[in-house]
This record gives C-alpha cells, sequence and structure tokens, in this order.
C-alpha cells in the first residue's frame, strides 16, 4: 500500500518536472515542493529566490505562513482573503481537484526562508522589513547575497538599517575565501564598532584560510569586545535582580500590608495571586471569544478585575475567618494555610490540574537592546508595574483616610480603637486591600510563570523572606528587601548556581533575622514590644 | 511526687492502649488464620507502624509547642534528617547486592560516576553509629539553629517562618544530586536492618512493636519532663516569657534543651519511619509536610501529648481513607479541619472533651500541673 | 480525665475493625474476576500527568470486557491513590497486591515512585507495567518499561540535531534529578565519543519548579552565539517549562537559531502554553497524537469517545499502557493462567502492533521495541513529525555510555538475569 | 543583712534612652541606699517605666552608667543575669503564670538554681515547702494554694506577685503601681506589706495613688520627661512649684 504510494508520487513528480521541462528555473523549481521531502523543499526554496520571477516573494511568504498548498501535482497559494492561485502562472484557480495539503516546514526549511526572504526583501519599501531582512542575510551569511547587498547599501538611507547592511557584508567578506585582505580588515573594522555577541562569535572563529594580519586584527577587536561585554555583563545581572526583585515585590507587598497592619500571617496570600492570575485567564478567554480584537489590552482590563475578585475573596476570608482570631497570630497562620488547600483544590476543581494558558500580547514580546543589555519588554513591564503599584500604594497610605486609618492601627491597635476608629472595618479593608494587591501580583505573573493552582505555593515563601527581612509595618522596607534579595540572588545565580544560590541566600536570611529579629526597618520603640 | 504525675491516669491510659496495640497487632497478624474476621492483614502492619511513628513526631511538635509555645515549621526537617542518618545504614546494608554490584557505593553514586564515597557516609554501616547519629544529627541542628534563634530572641511568627525557611533551604540541597545524598530519589530498595530482611512479615512485625514501644517511651520522657520543674519553667516561658526572664530564668536555655531534645524525638520517628515506609526523600522536607503535623496536634489537642498522638492516628487514618475513597476531597477535607479546629475548637480533642468532663463533674478539680491550653501565648 | 482517654480507645478499637472487616469482605471476593492495579497519582503535585493514564486503563479494561474478557473471566480494574507521595506508592502498591490480590499492577510515572514500588513488586511476586520514558540502568524480573529508555529517545534525537541541523555545540539543561542527571551522563559520553569537544557541551541543572529563566536563558544565548551551530537538550521536567518557553520566546531565541528538544515535553504540557513562539523547537518521543496511521485514528476516535472530550489529547505514555495492556493480555492468554511466574516467562518474545503502524516486541531485558520520532511543536500544539527511525530500536536496560554499566546486559529468559556483567560472566558482579 | 560593700545600692547617673529622636530618658540620676524605699511618682510619659527597663536590662540606655552594688554594671547585662544579681521586678499589670497554681508560681519564683539540668533532675526538699508555706501566708493566699492563678482576683494577683518577688530573695524590688485597681483595704493592706519587706530589702515603688505613697511615708523623686524634676519627702516635693505644675495640677 505504502509502497504503491511511494511509487504513484514518485510518477507524478517526474510528469511534473517534465511538463515544467521547458518552461523556466522558477516553474521548473516548483513541483519539488510537492515531493514532501525537506530537502527538496530546502533546493526549491533556493531555485525560487534566484529565479528573479515575481511570484517568487509570494510563493516563499506563502510557504512560511503554511498557505502554499500541493495537491495533484500542483502548487497553490491560498491568498489571505481565502482566494486560491496558481503558483505557476499567477492565475486565480477556484476548485481544486482533490486534497490539497499544506507544504510542510522544519527549521532547516524555515531557515532557507529567511534567508531567501532577506536577499529579497532588501529593497523593501518598509524599512523594518529592510532591517529584518539585512539581520536575515546576516545570519545566513550567503555569498549570493552580497550583489544584492551592495546594491541595498548604496542605496540606503535610513541608519539602522545601513548599519544592519554593514554589518552583513562585512559577515560575509570575513568568511568569503577570495575576498581581498583589505575588505576583510573594514570588516572586522564595522564589526567591532557593532561590538555585540554575534560580532564577537564571528572574530573569534575565524575561517583557517584568513591571512595572518586579518587574524591579528580580529584579535584585537574580539579582546575589546569582551571587555566591553564584560563590563556590561554586571549591568545585565543587576537588571535581572532588578526585575526579580519585582516579582518578589509583587508577591509581597500586599503581604506587608496584611502582616504589617494586624500581624495576620496570611497563608493563603499566594492563593491571592493566584486567584489573580486565573482571572486574567477567564479575561482573556472571554475577550477571545468575543473581542479579539481587545487582546493587547486583555491585561488592562484584567487588572480592576484581579483586584476586585482577590480583594472581595479576602474581606470575606476577614470577615468569616481571620477576625476571630486576631492577637492569635500562630492560629491564624494555621487557619489561613487550611484556606489556602482548599482555594487551591477548589481551583483544581473548577479549572482542572493542568496549566491554563495565558498569552503575551504583542506589545509585551520582544527585547530592548541597551548597551550590550538586553531588556526584555516583559520584564521592563514588570519593573515598572512593580514600582507603580509600590507608589500607588505609598500614597493610598499616605493621603487618603483608609491610608490613615491603617497606619494607626499599624502603631498603636488599642490607641486607635480609642480614638473612635473601627479597628475591625480597618482590619477588613486592610485586608482587601492587601488581597487585592496580591491579585494584580497575580496578572503580571501570569506573564512569567505557569497559571496552575500551584501557582502561589511558588511564591509564599519567599514572599514571607521579602516582608521579614525588610521589617514590618514599612512598605519601603519591603522594597528594600525585594530588591536586595533579588538582586543578590542574581549576582550570586553566575557562580553558586540557581540552587546553591537560592539556598545561601536562605541562609543569609535566616542568619540575617537572628542578628535583627525585627527585620531591616523595624519599628522601634515602646509600642512594639507590647 | 513527680511519680504521681508520671503515672496519672493518662498515662496509664495511654500506656495499656499502646501495649495492647503492641501485643495484639502482632497476633491478630500472625496467629489468626487469613480467612477470620479478626485477622490483620499484611499490609496494615506496615501502615500502622507508619502511623506511630507520625504519632512520636506529633508528640515532640507537642513538647515544644504545647508546654513552651514555640511553634516551629519545620520539624519535618529533623524528622527527615532521622530518617536520612537511618537510610544511609540501610543503604551501606545493601552491600554488592546493588545492581552495579559494588561492595562500597550505592548504586546512585555508581550511575552518577562517583569514584569514592563521600566523607559523611563513612561510619554508617555500623549500626551504632547510625544509631547515634539518628539523635546527633537532628540535635545539632537544633542546637545551632536554635541557639542562633533563641539568643537573639526569634519569637512567635517570625521562628515559624524561619523554621519553614530552614526546611525549604534543606529540601533545595537534598534534592541536589550533587550532595551525594541520592537527590530526588532519596534513598530506596533497602535489603535488610541489622540482618534482618527489611521486606519480610516478621522483620515488619518487630519493627511495628518497637515503634510502639519508642513511642510508648518517648510519651513517658515526654511526661517526665513537663511534669518536672523544668517542665513548668517551659509553661511559665510559654505564657509570660519576659516574666520568666525577670525571674531570673535563661529563657534561651530552656527553650533550646526542649527544642533539641524534640528534634532528637522527632529523628528517632523519621529513623523508624523509613524502614516501614522502604524509602526517604527529600520531599520529607516539604514545608507542607511540617504545617501539617502541627495540625495533627491542634486536633488531638495542644499541651496534652497524649491528644498530639491522637490527633496524628486520626488524621492520618482520615487520610489513608480519603486518598482511597474520595481522593479529590482530600484537600477539601484537610484544610477544612484547620480551619475548624482553630475557629472552634482551639483546645483540641481531648482539650473538648476534658471541659466537658470538667462541667459535668467538678470535684474533679484536683491539682494538675501541666495544664491544657487555652489561649495562644504571644 | 479519664472520658477522653475512653473515647479514644473506642476509636482506636473501631478504626482498626472497620479496617480489618474492609480487607476481609474484599478478599472473599478475590476470585471471581481477574483484577488489574492501577496505580497513578490522581491528586498532588503528580496528578497533572498521571490522571490520564489511570483513564486509559479504564478505557482498556472496558474494552477487553466487551471482547469478553480474559481466560473467560471479566477484567475489574482495581484504581488507588497514591498522591503523589513516594512512600504512599509502595504502601498503595501493597494493598493492591496483598488485599485485592490484583494480577498485575500499571503505574508509576516518576523514577523516584517507581523505585519506591520496586521491593514490593519484588517481595510479593507481582508484575508492574511502567509507561514512562526513563534514566534506563535497571532491569527487574517483575518489572516491564513500556516507556522508552534513553537510547530510544535521547539518542536518536541528538543524532537528528546533529544531521539535519548540523548542530555542533550541545545545551544539556535539565531539572536536578535522576532522569535528567543519567540521560546527560549519557548524552555527554556519547557527544565526547563522536568528536565532540568538552568546551562545546555545556551541562545546566536547575530545582524543580524553577521559575527565573533570565540567567539561564541569557547564558544559553551568550554559549549559542560563538559561531558554531547549537542546540538545547532538555530534560527540564514540568511545571518549570513553561516559564522556560516564555524566556526563550521573549529573549527571542528562536527555533531556527537555537532549537531546543525535549524529552518531557508532550502533548499534553503543550496544552497550557502559548505555542506560536514555540513553533520549530522539537521533542522526541515514540508516538505523537498527530502520526496519521489507522491504529492511531482509531484508537484517538476511541479515547475521545470514552472521555466525552472531543478535545482530549493522547501523549507518548498513553501509547505506552496501551502496549504494555495488549501485551500482558497476549501473555495470558499465552499462559492460559494469570499467575505471575508463568505470565513473567509468557511474556517475553510477545508482538503486539503499536499506534505508529509497526510491531513492538517485548525484550528479554524487560524493555520493549519502539520507533523514535522526532517532531517539531506547531502552533496548534500538536507535533509535526519531521524524522523518523526506520526500524523499531530495541530499548536497552543499560547504556552502553556509561562506565559502571558498559558490560552489564539483561537477560530473563535464558541468563535469568537483570545485571549480568559479560566481562566477568557473572550476574550481578 | 550583711554590711554593705559600696556605700550605695543603685546608682544611675546621666541615663538617657531614646526611640527614634523621642528621648524617653534624659540624663536621669538616681541613687539608692541599701533597705532604702523610694517612691518614684510622675506623670505618663515621665520615663518611669523605661527607667525601670534599664535597670532590668530590657532596654539599653544609649548613654550613661547603671551599677548595682557599686561593681555590676547594668547596661551590660541582660535581665536573666540582673535578676539573679537580686533585683526583682512587679509589672504594672499583674504578670503572673495564670496556668500555674498559686504554689507553683511560688515554686518558680524561689531562690534555686536556674539551669535547665538543675530543674529537670530537682526535687522538692521540705524546706522549700515551708519556705513557700511561709510567703502564703505572707500574702495571705494560703486558701488558694492550689488554685490556678489565672483564677485570682485582681487583687490577689498582685499579692501573689509580690510574694513571687519575695520568694526571689532580691536585694532591690522594683514595684509598679501595686495599688493599681485595688480596694481601698487592699491598698493599705499592701502599703503595710510594702513597708514590712522595706525593713530589709530595698524597694522602688512606681505609683499615682498619692494616698498611698502618703501611706508608705518615704523619700519621693518625681519624674518629668525622662529627668529627675523634684526629690525629697512627699510634702516637699508636692510643694514644689513644677511638680504641681506638670503633675498634681493646680
Amino acid at each position: 500500500m505504502i509502497v504503491l504510494r511511494k511509487f504513484l508520487r514518485a510518477f507524478l513528480l517526474l510528469l511534473g518536472m517534465a511538463s515544467a521541462a521547458l518552461a523556466g528555473p522558477y516553474e521548473e523549481a516548483l513541483p519539488r515542493f510537492t515531493s514532501d521531502s525537506y530537502a527538496d523543499t530546502d533546493a526549491a526554496i533556493g531555485a525560487v529566490a534566484a529565479s528573479g520571477n515575481p511570484l517568487a516573494v509570494d510563493v516563499i511568504e506563502a510557504l512560511r505562513d503554511g498557505r502554499l498548498l500541493v495537491g495533484s501535482g500542483q502548487v497553490f497559494i491560498r491568498r489571505a482573503s481565502g482566494d486560491l492561485i496558481n503558483a505557476a502562472t499567477g492565475q486565480a484557480w477556484g476548485n481544486p481537484a482533490g486534497e490539497l495539503k499544506p507544504v510542510r516546514l522544519n527549521n532547516r526549511v524555515r531557515r532557507a526562508i529567511e534567508a531567501a526572504l532577506g536577499s529579497l526583501t532588501l529593497l523593501n519599501p518598509d524599512a523594518a522589513k529592510r532591517l529584518e531582512a539585512a539581520r536575515a542575510v546576516f545570519r545566513s551569511r550567503d555569498e549570493a547575497a552580497l550583489p544584492a547587498l551592495e546594491k541595498a547599501i548604496a542605496q540606503e538611507s535610513h541608519v539602522p538599517v545601513r548599519n544592519a547592511l554593514e554589518t552583513a557584508r562585512a559577515a560575509i567578506l570575513l568568511s568569503k575565501q577570495d575576498a581581498p585582505p583589505t575588505q576583510k580588515l573594514t570588516a572586522v573594522q564595522t564589526l567591532r564598532d557593532r561590538s555585540d555577541q554575534e560580532a564577537l562569535a564571528l572574530l573569534s572563529n575565524l575561517p583557517a584560510h584568513a591571512p595572518p594580519e586579518v587574524v591579528a586584527a580580529a584579535g584585537k577587536a574580539a579582546d575589546g569586545i569582551r571587555a566591553r561585554l564584560a563590563f556590561w555583563q554586571a549591568f545585565q545581572n543587576v537588571w535581572y535582580g532588578i526585575s526579580l526583585g519585582s516579582v518578589l515585590l509583587l508577591a509581597a507587598i500586599g503581604l506587608a500590608i496584611t502582616f504589617g497592619t494586624m500581624s495576620v500571617i496570611n497563608m493563603a496570600h499566594g492563593e491571592m495571586v493566584m486567584l489573580g492570575a486565573y482571572t486574567t485567564f477567564m479575561v482573556q478567554e472571554l475577550i477571545r471569544s468575543y473581542f479579539p480584537g481587545l487582546f493587547g489590552a486583555s491585561l488592562l482590563i484584567a487588572l480592576p478585575l484581579a483586584f476586585l475578585v482577590a480583594g472581595s475573596v479576602g474581606v470575606l476570608l476577614e470577615r468569616t475567618v481571620i477576625r476571630f482570631l486576631y492577637g492569635r497570630p500562630l492560629e491564624t497562620l494555621l487557619a489561613t494555610w487550611g484556606i489556602s488547600l482548599i482555594l487551591q483544590q477548589g481551583v483544581r476543581t473548577i479549572f482542572g490540574p493542568t496549566n491554563r494558558e495565558v498569552g503575551t500580547p504583542a506589545w509585551m514580546s520582544g527585547a530592548l537592546d541597551v548597551g550590550a543589555m538586553s531588556l526584555t519588554y516583559n520584564r521592563i513591564a514588570i519593573v515598572v508595574f512593580a514600582f507603580s503599584v509600590f507608589a500607588i500604594l505609598l500614597l493610598v497610605l499616605r493621603y487618603t483616610s483608609l491610608g490613615l486609618y491603617v497606619r494607626a492601627v499599624t502603631q498603636n491597635r488599642r490607641m486607635a480603637g480609642s480614638m473612635g476608629i473601627r479597628t475591625s472595618r480597618v482590619d477588613a479593608l486592610a485586608f482587601g486591600l492587601g488581597s487585592g494587591v496580591a491579585g494584580i501580583a497575580g496578572v503580571a505573573l501570569s506573564q512569567i510563570d505557569n497559571v496552575s493552582p500551584n501557582l502561589g505555593q511558588g511564591y509564599i515563601i519567599d514572599s514571607f523572606m521579602v516582608v521579614v527581612f525588610g521589617g514590618v509595618g514599612n512598605l519601603w522596607g519591603t522594597l528594600v528587601g525585594a530588591m536586595t534579595l533579588g538582586i543578590a540572588n542574581k549576582l550570586l545565580e553566575p557562580y553558586a548556581g540557581a540552587v546553591l544560590g537560592k539556598i545561601a541566600l536562605l541562609i543569609a536570611i535566616i542568619v540575617f533575622i537572628q542578628r535583627r529579629p525585627r527585620g531591616l526597618f523595624a519599628l522601634k520603640g515602646r509600642v512594639v514590644e507590647a | 511526687m513527680r511519680t504521681q504525675y508520671l503515672f496519672d491516669r493518662q498515662t496509664v491510659l495511654v500506656l495499656s492502649i499502646l501495649a495492647a496495640a503492641a501485643i495484639l497487632v502482632p497476633a491478630m497478624n500472625g496467629l489468626v488464620p487469613p480467612g477470620s474476621a479478626l485477622h490483620l492483614s499484611d499490609h496494615l502492619v506496615p501502615l500502622l507502624g507508619k502511623y506511630v511513628c507520625l504519632a512520636l513526631l506529633a508528640l515532640s511538635v507537642d513538647l515544644i509547642w504545647g508546654f513552651c509555645g514555640i511553634l516551629s515549621l519545620g520539624h519535618g526537617a529533623f524528622f527527615a534528617l532521622g530518617g536520612y542518618a537511618m537510610g544511609m545504614y540501610l543503604m551501606r546494608q545493601i552491600g554488592p547486592r546493588g545492581a552495579y554490584a559494588d561492595p562500597i557505593l550505592p548504586d546512585f553514586m555508581v550511575f552518577l560516576n562517583w569514584k569514592e564515597l563521600p566523607w559523611f557516609w563513612h561510619g554508617f554501616d555500623w549500626f551504632p553509629f547510625a544509631a547515634l547519629m539518628v539523635l546527633l544529627v537532628p540535635g545539632a541542628l537544633a542546637l545551632v539553629f536554635g541557639w542562633f534563634a533563641f539568643r537573639s530572641r526569634v519569637t512567635g511568627v517570625y521562628f515559624s517562618i524561619i523554621t519553614q525557611a530552614m526546611t525549604f533551604a534543606l529540601m533545595l540541597a537534598f534534592f541536589r544530586n550533587d550532595m551525594g545524598l541520592g537527590g530526588n530519589n532519596g534513598l530506596t530498595d533497602f535489603k535488610e536492618v541489622l540482618g534482618f530482611p527489611v521486606q519480610a512479615g516478621s522483620t515488619r512485625v518487630v519493627l511495628f512493636v518497637l515503634s510502639v514501644l519508642v513511642l510508648a517511651g518517648g510519651y513517658l520522657l515526654c511526661r517526665w519532663v513537663v511534669g518536672s520543674t523544668f517542665g513548668k519553667v517551659l509553661v511559665a516561658v510559654r505564657d509570660a516569657e519576659s516574666r520568666t526572664r525577670f525571674l531570673g530564668y535563661r529563657v534561651e536555655h530552656y527553650k533550646l534543651a526542649v527544642f533539641t531534645l524534640s528534634a532528637m524525638l522527632a529523628g528517632v520517628a523519621g529513623a523508624l519511619y523509613v524502614p516501614q515506609v522502604g524509602i526517604i526523600n527529600p520531599s520529607e522536607f516539604a514545608p507542607a509536610n511540617s504545617i501539617e503535623v502541627v495540625i495533627w496536634v491542634a486536633v488531638g489537642g495542644r499541651g496534652t501529648l497524649a491528644g498530639a498522638i491522637l490527633g496524628a492516628l486520626l488524621v492520618n487514618a482520615g487520610k489513608t481513607w480519603f486518598t482511597a475513597a474520595l481522593p479529590e476531597f482530600w484537600l477539601f477535607a484537610l484544610g477544612g479541619l484547620f480551619v475548624f479546629v482553630t475557629l472552634f475548637m482551639p483546645r483540641g480533642i481531648l482539650g473538648a472533651a476534658g471541659d466537658l468532663w470538667e462541667r459535668s463533674s467538678r470535684r474533679l478539680r484536683t491539682r494538675r500541673s501541666p495544664q491544657p491550653f487555652t489561649q495562644a501565648a504571644e | 480525665m479519664s472520658i477522653f482517654d475512653m473515647t479514644r480507645r473506642n476509636l482506636m478499637a473501631l478504626t482498626a475493625a472497620a479496617l480489618v472487616s474492609s480487607a476481609t469482605a474484599q478478599a472473599a471476593k478475590a476470585e471471581e474476576t481477574i483484577k488489574v492495579g492501577v496505580l497513578h497519582s490522581l491528586s498532588g503535585t503528580m496528578a497533572i500527568s498521571e490522571t490520564t493514564l489511570k483513564d486509559v486503563m479504564l478505557m482498556l479494561v472496558e474494552e477487553q470486557n466487551k471482547k469478553g474478557g480474559l481466560l473467560g473471566k471479566k477484567l475489574e480494574a482495581v484504581v488507588v491513590d497514591p498522591a503523589s507521595n513516594w512512600p504512599l506508592f509502595a504502601e498503595k502498591a501493597r494493598e493492591l497486591i496483598s488485599q485485592h490480590k490484583v494480577s498485575a499492577v500499571f503505574g508509576a510515572w516518576t523514577s523516584v515512585s517507581r523505585k519506591s514500588v520496586l521491593p514490593v513488586f519484588k517481595e510479593l511476586n507481582n508484575i508492574l507495567f511502567y509507561p514512562v520514558q526513563y534514566e534506563g540502568e535497571e532491569s527487574e524480573r517483575n518489572v516491564f518499561y513500556t516507556g522508552a529508555a534513553p537510547n530510544q529517545q535521547a539518542i536518536p534525537a541528538v543524532d537528528y540535531l546533529a544531521k539535519e541541523e548540523k548542530v555542533e555545540r550541545w545545551v544539556l539543561a535539565g531539572t536536578d534529578y535522576v532522569y535528567p542527571r543519567t540521560t546527560n551522563k549519557i548524552l555527554e559520553a556519547y557527544l565526547k565519543s563522536k568528536g565532540v569537544k568538552a568546551e562545546d557541551i555545556m551541562i545546566s541543572y536547575t530545582p524543580f519548579g524553577h521559575s527565573d529563566w533570565q540567567t539561564i536563558v541569557a547564558d544559553i544565548k551568550k554559549f549559542g552565539s560563538a559561531g558554531k551551530k547549537t542546540a538545547v537538550v532538555s530534560t527540564i521536567n514540568g511545571d518549570a517549562n513553561v516559564p522556560f518557553y516564555k524566556e526563550l520566546a521573549n529573549q527571542g531565541v528562536k527555533a531556527t537559531d537555537i532549537p531546543v528538544v525535549a524529552f518531557s515535553v508532550g502533548e499534553e504540557e503543550l496544552a497550557g502554553i502559548d505555542t506560536k513562539p514555540l513553533v520549530g523547537h522539537l521533542a522526541a518521543w515514540n508516538y505523537f497524537q498527530s502520526v496519521d496511521t489507522p491504529e492511531n485514528k482509531a484508537f484517538i476516535e476511541k479515547w475521545k469517545a470514552y472521555t466525552k472530550n472531543p478535545k482530549r489529547v493522547s501523549n507518548d505514555p498513553m501509547e505506552a499502557h496501551v502496549i504494555g495492556f495488549n501485551m500482558w493480555v497476549k501473555a495470558v492468554e499465552k499462559a492460559g493462567t494469570t499467575d505471575p511466574d508463568k505470565v513473567i516467562d509468557a511474556i517475553v518474545g510477545i508482538k503486539v502492533p503499536n499506534l505508529t503502524g509497526g510491531v513492538s516486541e517485548m525484550l528479554p531485558n524487560h524493555h520493549i521495541t519502539k520507533p523514535v520520532l522526532i517532531g517539531e511543536i506547531r502552533a496548534d500544539g500538536q507535533f509535526d513529525t519531521v524524522w523518523q527511525t526506520d526500524d523499531l530500536v530495541a530499548g536497552d536496560a543499560w547504556s552502553k555510555h556509561l562506565e559502571g554499566s558498559k558490560d552489564l546486559v539483561a537477560d530473563w529468559q535464558t541468563l535469568k538475569c537483570g545485571n549480568y556483567n559479560t566481562v566477568t560472566k557473572k550476574c550481578g558482579s | 543583712m550583711t554590711a554593705p560593700v559600696t556605700p550605695t545600692l543603685l546608682y544611675l547617673e546621666n541615663v538617657t534612652v531614646s526611640f527614634d529622636g523621642f528621648r524617653a530618658l534624659n540624663a536621669l540620676s538616681l541613687v539608692i541606699d541599701h533597705a532604702e524605699m523610694r517612691a518614684i511618682i510622675g506623670p505618663n510619659g515621665a520615663g518611669k517605666t523605661t527607667m525601670m527597663d534599664v535597670i532590668t536590662g530590657k532596654t539599653q540606655p544609649n548613654e550613661g552608667t547603671a551599677l548595682f552594688e557599686g561593681t555590676h554594671d547594668l547596661t551590660a547585662l541582660d535581665e536573666t543575669a540582673i535578676a539573679e544579681l537580686g533585683i526583682g521586678r512587679k509589672f504594672q499589670t499583674p504578670t503572673v503564670f495564670e496556668m500555674h497554681t498559686v504554689e507553683d508560681n511560688l515554686l518558680l519564683a524561689l531562690k534555686n538554681k536556674r539551669g535547665p539540668l538543675a530543674t529537670l533532675f530537682s526535687r522538692q526538699a521540705n524546706q522549700e515547702r515551708e519556705r513557700i508555706d511561709a510567703l502564703l501566708e505572707r500574702v495571705r493566699l494560703t486558701a488558694q494554694r492550689h488554685r490556678r492563678a489565672g483564677e485570682l482576683s485582681h487583687g490577689q494577683k498582685q499579692w501573689l506577685e509580690i510574694g513571687m518577688l519575695l520568694a526571689q530573695e532580691p536585694k532591690l524590688l522594683l514595684i509598679d503601681e501595686p495599688a493599681a485597681g485595688m480596694t481601698d483595704q487592699e491598698t493599705a493592706d499592701t502599703a503595710d506589706l510594702l513597708r514590712d519587706i522595706a525593713k530589709s530589702k530595698a524597694v522602688i515603688v512606681v505609683e499615682h495613688d498619692m494616698t498611698f505613697v502618703r501611706d508608705l511615708g518615704v523619700k519621693v523623686t518625681c519624674l518629668h520627661e525622662g529627668s529627675v524634676l523634684a526629690e525629697g519627702s512627699l510634702d516637699a516635693v508636692s510643694a514644689n512649684e513644677r511638680v504641681v505644675e506638670v503633675y498634681l495640677g493646680r
């Protein structure tokens, strides 16, 4: 059966090739897409790209997007509108005979597509596309692209694109055997100016045929780049630390409020974060089904909802359980632990035990290059977000009456009560505020972590460490605590590894608490002692 | 006067029940024919043995929490360390019977290309040394950790949180394969203990009886400790720590002493647990496990010793039943139990029962030194 | 003082009585059906993966009963929940065998759970079918390994990358536990034997549930920009994968630049990830849901109908259970009894069709023959098979690439030994 | 009472304690003699309790000297060590071990070896029992011997705490508001008791109840804003302009 099918396919292929024998290289190459072999597809891409046929770009782009279909030995392009056109002729094709299948891709084919599109789109009117094309040529180092590259450089006026084109040319020249040494030396120069990891890779891996003076120049340039990269590496690690610190800050800041105000050890805090993440999931599900256009704003929509969901669960908890346990912090700890188990299992029952998919809006993907550092947009967003939450909370606590009450209750519960502040109401609101903040932390964490019932568990110990380290009852302490732990963690990681670094940090915190049992920014005075 | 405490009615009852278990379980398993309704099937013996070990762990937590107000949320760490010490002995007993037939190295070291035994494995082939380590390793950790913590007066929730951090750090450390303790797989595939095959039914019965006897011994030890003036100081620390200090007691020394003793008890519990369940791995260090132990104590009745044993047995039997019958509801039940007990039964089953009893017959109010607990000390 | 102690004693007695009576009640009706134990976690951390396998087993048993059962008797599945707790695995295995008198057990997922139950199966002489890819280095008389050994997954995957993607530099990234450790040891030895230099191999271990991958992904990027084609071989476990892939996508590591081939990421795991940025990353398995064979089509149809969920995915360990169950059924028919000793002897050499168009055979070392498939992640969360072995590959119990085990072979048919040393010609030394 | 080693029992000079800039004690100086009873008065926040905290080692002063018996530097010692030197303290709100019986409260306070091993293996000797009997008698709690301390009335708790203080056999007793919450009769009895104690031991009493202070009939120190405002007999102090202004009111 299978043998027969293979035979038939070969026969059809032969037939196709025979019929195309009279045509040009483009028409000759097309049938190779039908053979369902990656090697043939790869070769076909090269041939189509080199053919100069006006349909070449269409074919290759369609291939990339899975819109290049084959059936009964012929190749078709499906337009975005759904119309079919015959790739060989460019004519519309209404009713295909038999089943059409997309041409299959693998990484090898994708690389070929990228390289082909690179040299084909170097002159595209869209600057972004030209930039992409230049990068693709840089990666492929395809000598055949050199003439196109020279032409493009001559025309290019946009500086970033021109730079990219020049580096691409330098990369090709360096690896090209017959390029004159002077050109190669200029190439070394260009790459040294680019001064990043990729340039370093090129300079330190010269082909064996490189002339000695080029090798010497490249060696020197490579040393320079290494020094620069090492310098930036320190900043990069600090950045990782800040972004980890922001995650910790988000997770811990709600806890700082509940722990600081009510001395309530809320072990279910992590589950509030989880509720926030699941709210995000629900919001995205709704948006996907009803308002797909709003997807980019899904996280912004999720923020207030997550605050409300987690916050109201928090108020509910406070009113039904925690309020009966004030003054008994250890009992609160046990009860909230029980609540966390119930919430976890509840979510597991409703949403299932597996991870839920939360998408990343387009504006949060990609990276920003600063010097030799690469800052990913989602991390930037989280850092900015964490600091904004911190600032807003600080303002709320400083300038609203709720904040005033909360601070009063934090400092002296009894006195605040005797001054007519309804402490029980302040407690409920503060607990709701803390939980709500945990909920919006969940929105952010859904972008970098699993959305599963276990989400909160991963953060609870870390958040307690942050709060205890920073000192209770002081938001600044939490900020400093989170950043210190985040940065220390990331500076340790390259040397000690992820696990040992974390263990070392935990031990450091244990020792630290013993030195300063009330944390970095402890409240002093008699009130605390009572 | 102290002997009067030691053998009060509660103690006599606990000891009688334990003695009955030590006699009945082997009898029902070995003497009663399998067809009979009274026969105890083979697989229940190690199960009951496991409960008994966990009861000993609960007892050790009650000693510090119930009587000294120290809430350790990392007691599972001491339990696991004791278990590892025993596990290392059992690993060494495998000898050349491992898959790679290496006379010295355990299998996991062979396939990770270890060439020689790490230094800390030496001596564990000798049982008395291993037994000593079962006590010393948890004891030493408790001593060092406690010395730092109590000296600088880390109390209450702060102490609880850093004990969590301690067991979490240990869990991460033991998960590392580079530790040389088997990583995630831990220590398993034991062959024999003191020359008796671990898997044999008779060995299991003996281990069960031994566990019961150790539990009884542990109970008596705790009773004696809390009945002594030392125990009164502990309760004093629990209820009014700074008052105790102004009376001239070195509170930190008391806490350290009882914390270390309790850690050793937990270590012994772990050591008895491992040969009966056949495996020790880092998940025993999981912070959640240690928190669960606390709830056993709370359910049974904090500060009553007997309550800790009762709570451990009840909750674990419940867990066995739930995970078989209604697996999805186990966490709801456990979580609900935490909330219910803290809200409505702060003194646990024994405490509540004691209240009932006291209300119905005030005359029984004779002096009783280690009092059940009514309110949290902070 | 004594009243609550009385209560306590009563409770103890009641509990004991309840346990005893339930045990005897179950023992009484043991002979009417053939019982099959299912030992998969239905709660706890492993429930994510294992619940599915329980469902597959129930479906297979139901199906067999529709065909008239086995040896004229009905099959009965006994399901227990070891709750992702390793000591509990041993306890429940003991319960299955000595209380429920099952004829064979299908179960376990993690290595540690298998290690935990091994002594029980040896002691009580029963049969375990273990369906998950694992680190190898084991062959037990009472266990049949229907998942892949390292030579049925890891090594072909590396071969593929070296050949098709011209990879010269390797990142071996894994979670720090025994499966990644062993697999990476084997791969390292294998790569070095193929002439890869030590500086072209980077090994990195992370803890379970690792969530901050910034540093490691940056390291991978750096390692990968040394001018040689680089690939990541990932043995990263479970929950750590989502943040790992998210970080890869964010730092712009594309499959065309640095492909990642994973051994623990299947259809179930992908269901929780936005797979669009991951298109082109690879996985090596012995089965994909997307495999286009009539057997697989039929199986998926039955599976979706049985679970009443048209979106339910299938994966590799499920296929392993299908093969293992069918092999056991054939062996029982051949032996004419469910007696474990007879079945263990009868099953070696049994051949059953797998779902990818071939016929798998139980080997004397208690592993099976399987095809190796390399798949690329598609945007819809499925895999596209981009390469597969021409023939089925026989599973090795002991790796040829490890110092300690290269001289060991397992053969339960003629040598009656799981660790026979070909140099000393002795079993177990 | 053996002959004094130094002229003064307690010597505070220039003691300053500040919390976050707030000066609870401001260059406070105070001298107490052997077997002297001193009453301390002053408005809320005058630093009375902080002074006791400094003497008993609960709070470390930022500067200043605190000597006991001329040789022991109190600022370098912790609560336990200071208690062992012979300084006992009764808190403002009665602090007894509520879960223990009255007898056990006294037992714990008795001057004995305080180490964990000593208490673990201690056996109650007859002389201890006699000591406890005597103390119970003195604080009038013999009938309550086996009751839990938590069940006592407020006044009884105050007395129990004083009893515990006596059991410690200290050289100096610090007593914070002993008359608070007591009936008139109890207050008078307490004054009697304190006067009795002061025959052999030094006592510092902090009190607001002027009748009670008058009852004691001892030298009075008035604190204000962390330092000594006036010192002398009650009449002299009451006549002081500043005292009247800040504390007694016109």
